[in-house]
């Protein structure tokens, strides 16, 4: 044992004396001997090489100094998205998601001793469903770019075809995923083009044969702009194919669901829904289907039951779909998902209610609209993609949107993420997001800021 | 004081509450369809919840008042490390600057951020012995499946990609292995176990050949026990050009004792979640980092966390990159506690950690032996794997039943029906942050438990009795699915 | 799940265990007896508990399992105004900028604060009829302290402290108001109540005379009731020179709808943790704000946040103030959470609160008045009193009976045997946050143990049979009190 | 009902349907008719005049706006104490506290329900007494300050005099709220001159006289300086006067407590032990005292005992000194206390530990030690007091200290509490409180500082 007196850290429990009454209750001579299996050759003679170890005290102003290192989005006026939004996280969430019951628990194997976690997610299913239109949801997946990933192969596997069309208005970090998900699986992904910031239906159309599984349509697409759903849809209903959609929650009280365009798959990320971005994560990502799909559904389900004495409980349904059961014949590899993050969702979502989805929904496209129509007025500016929008557009500025950024930045604005590096030829486009969060005044500034710089 | 059941939040809604309130509309208002066509506008709003803030807080708490974690009591759940989640790590990931942190603000306006993901995979790194590290997968699962990709591209570019098409799993192995093997389209391949509870070298032998991608092991193993032959086992793989995988579930017994690298592995996941002390939340967030030889490092998931000097970056320019297997960076929240977790420690810090784990186990180990069949007979690890076989013969009392009878004494029971390879296991993981006390106490539990299967046996099997639901019916689960409250029905039922 | 009584922290404790980590010392090191001196150090270290923090965090989880709050259920405590406490008032008192303020902050640096604190107070100002607040007393019994120290220095600079010494209250007024009498040095004179509730004229008009200080009231009264001879009353104790002081704990029936100012009141405490939300805490912290006319307000606490264009200042220059009556500047983070309440209801949804919280009451009163006694027969305020009077005499069952048996059914019980002047008083308030849901659930419970008490008396009698503890011996802990966990007795029971 | 659609914020919960079906139950035809006992010429007729309604969105921004106005001791490296410390609040702490079953309760009144509070009271109250010595303690005061005029007030009522000696050398806070609550009753306070920034040992035997209830006597005192607490005791003993002792909790660990000394009360304010300052509040007093008190402590006393299974549990004791029940022969006013700001001290108390609150002790007086030795080293610098001290020293400037700490304060430092407001002639003594969150690199930091000025 490292050290005689006392233990390394406040979470250690065993006193040096109870240490020895333990070895002496095992039978052995000391803490070296109960290692007696590990080969000589493999053991460690030095200490590992970590800096030394800090109490809370210095610990809390160790960490709060790396996080000053760090531009939050409060820090400044940020108008960053591109797949993650600064949305309003009401307070309620936090309080409740971190109360220990919930966050000190494992994943709810003992539905006795569960029944809180299980519940949440039978209500998380049910709003997923009452979001998307679709007849099952899961507990969630690690994140939107995932989820849809699972999606494509739930497809492929169901519809026994092996290509999917993935536009190029997907979202890079989607398609990245998407191609690393399948790159060891027997399914081929067929890029569609882009005209005009939008999947090109013409070329959907074209591409969909008797051999392609899906398409994956992300509605909004990554520039913000709404598909040509109902259209993409109805081609693959002719095709034969599959739709996996993958949508941005609060689009959802104003937008169609994707069970009225035909998808039979809905993805997303759930980050808008009352979680913070903490660098990229964690967040979650949501996963639902139509009912044939039921059992080629990845990770947990919570579902309905009684227990003996005939009280109404939950439990994990449907587990042999899952890895510890099925094992290699698995839906899914996912064990641990991001249940914590979903309970957040749908304590978001209770707090939003019927009327705030459709509100936020109609807010936000306002927003934008008015950002949009703003900026177009500015010297210089302009608007490559004249399609619908929901809380995000892309402007074209008279300069590289990373010289832009770097500009207003130095004043406290962060105009948005710049395109060049994700699409080839818009080094002069940036995507900017628009929250309820931002204000009109927000949105002047912005302006303001731009029609400064081009003056 | 008794609670009742609480109805569900759809239950409880009423048509025209709401609890929160958005600013009103400050710009121009424009009729939607003016907007966005009106073929991609939605006919009826989603049916959430319609319920005041009130109420929201009270049906969460009383949800969370039917749940157990480690903060309600012991939680020996083997294969899971359930230790204490401690609570400056969840101030730190609170901190607006990293909680609010966009992950497409640029790099140098996010030092902090990127500095602590550098150290933490230097740090993950020394601990497993190997060269570099990612921190992008966002779970065991995810690092397996990564491992696996990096293994792919290994053989690959060796040449070797379409030789190498089969995995080595032992039969002891959890349920992700084989999955992620799947998913990375692969074939598993059972390896049995010997007598000692180790891998069978001659199992092993007769598998081994050019066809092998890798070898995945745990070790300790999911029983618990040290793999003896670890050095043999390494050289067999390597010579047959496959690589060897450590899964870092069980990483928690051999932290600053004996590092994976140094056994001869060449990729490891960690579960943050289990070794370092991050929350498991009900289900996730975890986080699945993976450390890898220095060969492999060209392959690891993009972008790489650099360092320039005093600057740090991320280098998406990595052309022999398997690309990437989530958005962004990762679980960083969860990097975060797991850094605040190690600076805690330091390097003593995290042996004792282990060495604690290891002498909580061995002690459970020594008090239950007599009570239950002892599969192995060797001193454990991190945890210690029984078996109800006997007393299953003796009284009819299953594992499950010792678990569910458990649960009315207030502990969160063992892992039970794995490892696979033990009939009726009972795998028991208590974790270095238990007092004596709590073990003390669970001893007693678990020899009342067998005494009551020997005199009063349905005290067990029908358990049990306290819990706020008692069995449930899995299988009407699945005959007569209800997977969500069904549609309308729930709406006014509060009312 | 079942949860056994925890033993206290003491008994938890073992030599040698600690949660904290302090930093090392990192300046040179001295004995202690050269830095003090010797006869000032202490021989024994205090015996606080050796825990470690996973057992520290379990046992206040544990403990806090055992109590109920407004978030786990209906909390009908009358007089109490137990509402809903908003979270995000939580996180605005968190905000680094508030929770980590020092006091002596050169108010320059202090100007959010200050900022806060006079516009809070002049919204108070406003609520009340008032001219002006301070926020310093930290509770509704500090504020009456403070409030008739204010009047005290008003007789004085009028020459008239010496003769008046006595003051006025109810009957039916809470224990705090002759309480905090006495503290200010003078003699309560009790008012009778008269036939419908209110104050009877005739006995208060006996009573009035230049020796009075003031008359305490509370409006609507402690029956739940508004007093309709307000301004008779007002006149009456104005004509005498005697000042009228509101005790503002039950001011949520009335906010935006009538002002103790314009009834005539020139003193007026405010309870934030009552009609502006702040939580109890399981008795306080709470905040006393207390509001005057102009001709009162030389004598505030000092200092007073005072504006100077846009800059506000401390003023501490006020030669004709009564002095401090606690620390700095009283309870800034109730003001704070208080504050944000104001904000997100603004004029008209401070009334609604009112409102509301009146049709709450009335409802109840509605269905509950054939159940049990109704001791005025008119409509109520925010609260309504009921009286077990008769189901005593029919039943033998007490008001205590009932709230005991209540608890089983998973709601906090009224208050009872308050207001004195009620016989087998049950006082209900149940908020405006409530749904009705919870009120008819709780008719149903009240209708339910009613019947008991008729068919089953013992039933109630008895009660409660499903809490934690049952019914606990108070004399005991009189007779025998153990105030304290005895000396040495503790450490290593948990060993 | 001010608006027909839904209602006014997120905290109400009836629906303006179920409004009319209740209105309709008590049998009267609108809310208006509700308030038909409020005569029309107190009601208010018109809106209150109050700034308009925020959501949360909105107000959260609101409220950090505000309190990005104020500089807090994490946003300069504060040496600020005279009575409230930034020491460190653990992060156990904070999670503990805001669980709703104790942030919502009230007052255990029903112990049945409180068993929670309860308990944490008793060991709160046991804590003290380790700490103070004494054998009964309360379940909290609003404050220090309070804590000591409930004592000396205790005091004069037990021993049935009427003077009590309040050394200058008592913290200016203490002092004035102490002349408040005895203005109305009869008791004197007699000030006891300060010597060396110590009280007067030799003054206090002189104005010890048979009508002397106490002394009140706080040590350390206001200027950080440790007092002759045994001489002064004895004093008092033999005088028949009592002592009142005002003690710095996390002093306890290293000083004598007060029973070694021979007082009969303690009291003093709880921040330090995990409260935040909040700029004043809310944090808490306790009390303390020997057994002969228990029946003149003001406030809740939970105490133990067995419900009627005989199993142990908790209620509130000794309740007929309280104002509910006494009315105005309580033994004070006190209702509402400072439970929730105990129950962090109690946590906070449990986190340090036996060891921890001795290791606290040492490491806070050898810092403050070491910064005295060093700034006297600055030329100009001197150390006025030569008394051993505690964890706050107050050191003599050449210059006013008001100018030194706005000057300091522009580099992001403040020096200090200035203390020419509280003593006269000690424009140029400023006080440097000194806790574990300050290492020595900050001490030096601001010892180079004032070298780098007076050079
Ligand atoms: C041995 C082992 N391997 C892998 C995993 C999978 O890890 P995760 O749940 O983080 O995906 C687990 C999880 O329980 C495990 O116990
Ligand atoms: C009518 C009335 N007045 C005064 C008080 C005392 O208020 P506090 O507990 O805040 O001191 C109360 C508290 O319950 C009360 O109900």
């Amino acid at each position: 044992m490292s050290t005689e007196a006392g233990a390394a850290s406040g979470y250690l429990s065993i006193t040096p004396d109870e240490r020895a009454r333990m070895l002496e209750a095992i039978g052995v001579p000391s803490i070296e001997a109960l290692f007696r299996d590990v080969p000589e050759e493999v053991r460690l003679r030095r200490p590992l090489d970590l800096p030394p170890p800090m109490g809370e005290v210095e610990l809390a102003d160790h960490m709060a100094a790396l996080a000053a290192l760090n531009t939050d989005q409060d820090s400044e006026l940020s108008f960053l998205g591109f797949g993650m939004y600064p949305h309003y996280v009401p307070a309620a969430v936090d309080a409740l998601i971190s109360r220990g019951e919930f966050m000190t628990a494992y994943t709810p194997y003992q539905p006795e001793l569960s029944q809180g976690t299980l519940q949440a997610i039978f209500e998380f299913q049910t709003s997923i469903c009452e979001l998307t239109g679709m007849d099952v949801a899961n507990a969630s997946t690690y994140d939107g770019a995932t989820a849809a990933a699972e999606g494509v192969l739930m497809a492929c596997a169901q519809t026994g075809r092996t290509r999917a069309l993935v536009p190029d208005a997907v979202h890079p970090e989607i398609r990245a995923v998407l191609a690393t998900y399948v790159s060891g699986r027997d399914v081929e992904l067929v890029p569609v083009p882009m005209v005009n910031g939008l999947t090109d239906p013409g070329a959907v159309e074209a591409l969909l044969d008797a051999d392609v599984a899906c398409v994956l349509l992300q509605h909004p697409n990554a520039l913000g702009l709404l598909e040509a759903a109902p259209r993409i849809g109805a081609a693959c209903e002719s095709a034969g194919a599959h739709l996996v959609a993958s949508v941005d929650p609060l689009s959802l009280g104003i937008l169609a669901p994707p069970s009225a365009y035909g998808a039979q798959i809905a993805a997303g990320e759930g980050q808008p829904l009352g979680n913070p971005a903490s660098y990229g994560g964690p967040t979650f990502g949501f996963l639902a289907c139509r009912t044939e799909y039921l059992r080629r559904m990845p990770g947990r389900l919570a579902g309905e039951t009684v227990d003996v004495d005939g009280r109404r409980g939950f439990v994990l349904a449907f587990q042999t779909r899952e890895q510890h059961i099925r094992r290699e014949k698995a839906t899914s590899n996912i064990c641990t998902n991001h249940a914590l993050n979903a309970l957040a969702g749908v304590i978001y979502l209770s707090w939003l209610g019927k009327a705030g989805i459709t509100e936020i929904g109609r807010l936000l496209v306002s927003r934008a609209r008015y950002l949009r129509d703003r900026l177009a007025l500015v010297p210089g500016v302009s608007i490559p993609f004249p399609g619908a929008h929901f809380k995000e557009i892309v402007v074209r500025l008279p300069e590289p949107a990373a010289d832009l950024q770097a500009a207003l930045q130095q004043d406290g604005i962060n105009p948005g993420h710049p395109l060049g590096a994700h699409y080839p030829g818009m080094d002069d486009h940036i995507a900017i997001a628009v929250t309820e969060r931002h204000p009109r005044a927000a949105l002047d500034r912005l302006a303001q800021a731009l029609e400064a710089r081009y003056a | 004081m008794p609670e009742a059941p609480p109805p569900t939040i759809f239950e409880r809604s009423v048509a025209g509450r709401r609890a929160g309130r958005l600013p009103g509309l400050d710009v121009p208002e424009a009729a939607l369809d003016s907007l966005i066509p009106p073929e991609l506008l939605r006919a009826e709003p989603p049916g959430l919840p319609e319920v005041s803030e009130p109420e929201l807080v009270r049906h969460f708490t009383a949800l969370s008042r039917r749940n157990f974690g480690v903060d309600n009591g012991f939680y020996p759940l083997g294969s899971c490390t359930m230790k204490h989640n401690p609570r400056i790590n969840e101030r730190a990931a609170a901190l607006p600057g990293f909680r609010g942190l966009h992950p497409l603000q640029r790099p140098e306006r996010a030092q902090g951020a990127l500095r602590l993901m550098h150290e933490l995979g230097s740090w993950l790194g020394e601990i497993a012995g190997l060269d570099a590290a990612t921190l992008q997968p966002a779970a065991g699962a995810q690092g397996e499946l990564t491992g696996l990709l990096l293994a792919r591209a290994y053989h690959e570019e060796r040449g070797e990609g379409a030789r190498r098409t089969r995995v080595l799993i032992p039969d002891s192995a959890h349920g992700t292995n084989p999955a992620s093997v799947t998913m990375a389209g692969y074939e598993t391949v059972k390896v049995k176990g010997g007598e000692d509870g180790g891998v069978d070298l001659e199992d092993l032998r007769a598998k081994l050949d050019e066809s092998v991608v890798c070898l995945m092991l745990t070790n300790p193993s999911t029983l618990g026990l040290f793999e003896r032959d670890i050095v043999e086992i390494a050289r067999l793989v390597h010579e047959v050009g496959g690589l060897l995988y450590y899964d870092g579930a069980n990483l928690n017994a051999v932290m600053g004792i004996s590092r994976p690298g140094d056994m001869g592995f060449d990729i490891v996941h960690f579960n943050l979640h289990k070794s370092f002390s991050t929350p498991h939340g009900g289900g996730g967030p975890g986080s699945g980092p993976v450390a890898v030889r220095a060969e492999l490092e060209p392959y690891l998931p993009r972008p790489v966390v650099a360092r320039d000097g005093d600057r740090y970056l991320l280098d998406d320019d990595r052309p022999r990159s398997i690309g990437k297997v989530r958005s962004f960076y990762g679980n960083v929240g969860m990097a975060v506690r797991a850094y605040a977790y190690i600076r805690t420690h330091g390097a003593d810090g995290l042996r004792e950690v282990s060495e604690t784990a290891v002498l909580n186990a061995n002690y459970l180990l020594a008090r239950l032996r007599t009570l239950f069949t002892v599969p192995f007979d060797r001193l454990c690890m991190h945890e210690c794997v029984l078996s109800a076989r006997d007393l299953k013969r003796r009284t009819g009392v299953r594992a499950l039943d010792v678990a569910k009878r458990l649960l009315d004494f207030g502990v969160h029971p063992p892992t039970v029906y794995f490892p696979l390879v033990v009939d009726e296991a009972i795998m028991i993981e208590p974790t270095e942050t238990e007092t004596l006390d709590t073990l003390d106490t669970f001893v007693a539990a678990m020899a009342q438990v067998v005494a009551e299967a020997e005199e009063d046996p349905e005290r067990v099997t029908q358990a049990p009795w306290t819990t706020p639901v008692r069995r449930l019916d899995d299988a009407r689960a699945v005959k007569r699915p209800v997977l969500r409250q069904p549609a309308g029905e729930a709406v006014g039922v509060g009312a």
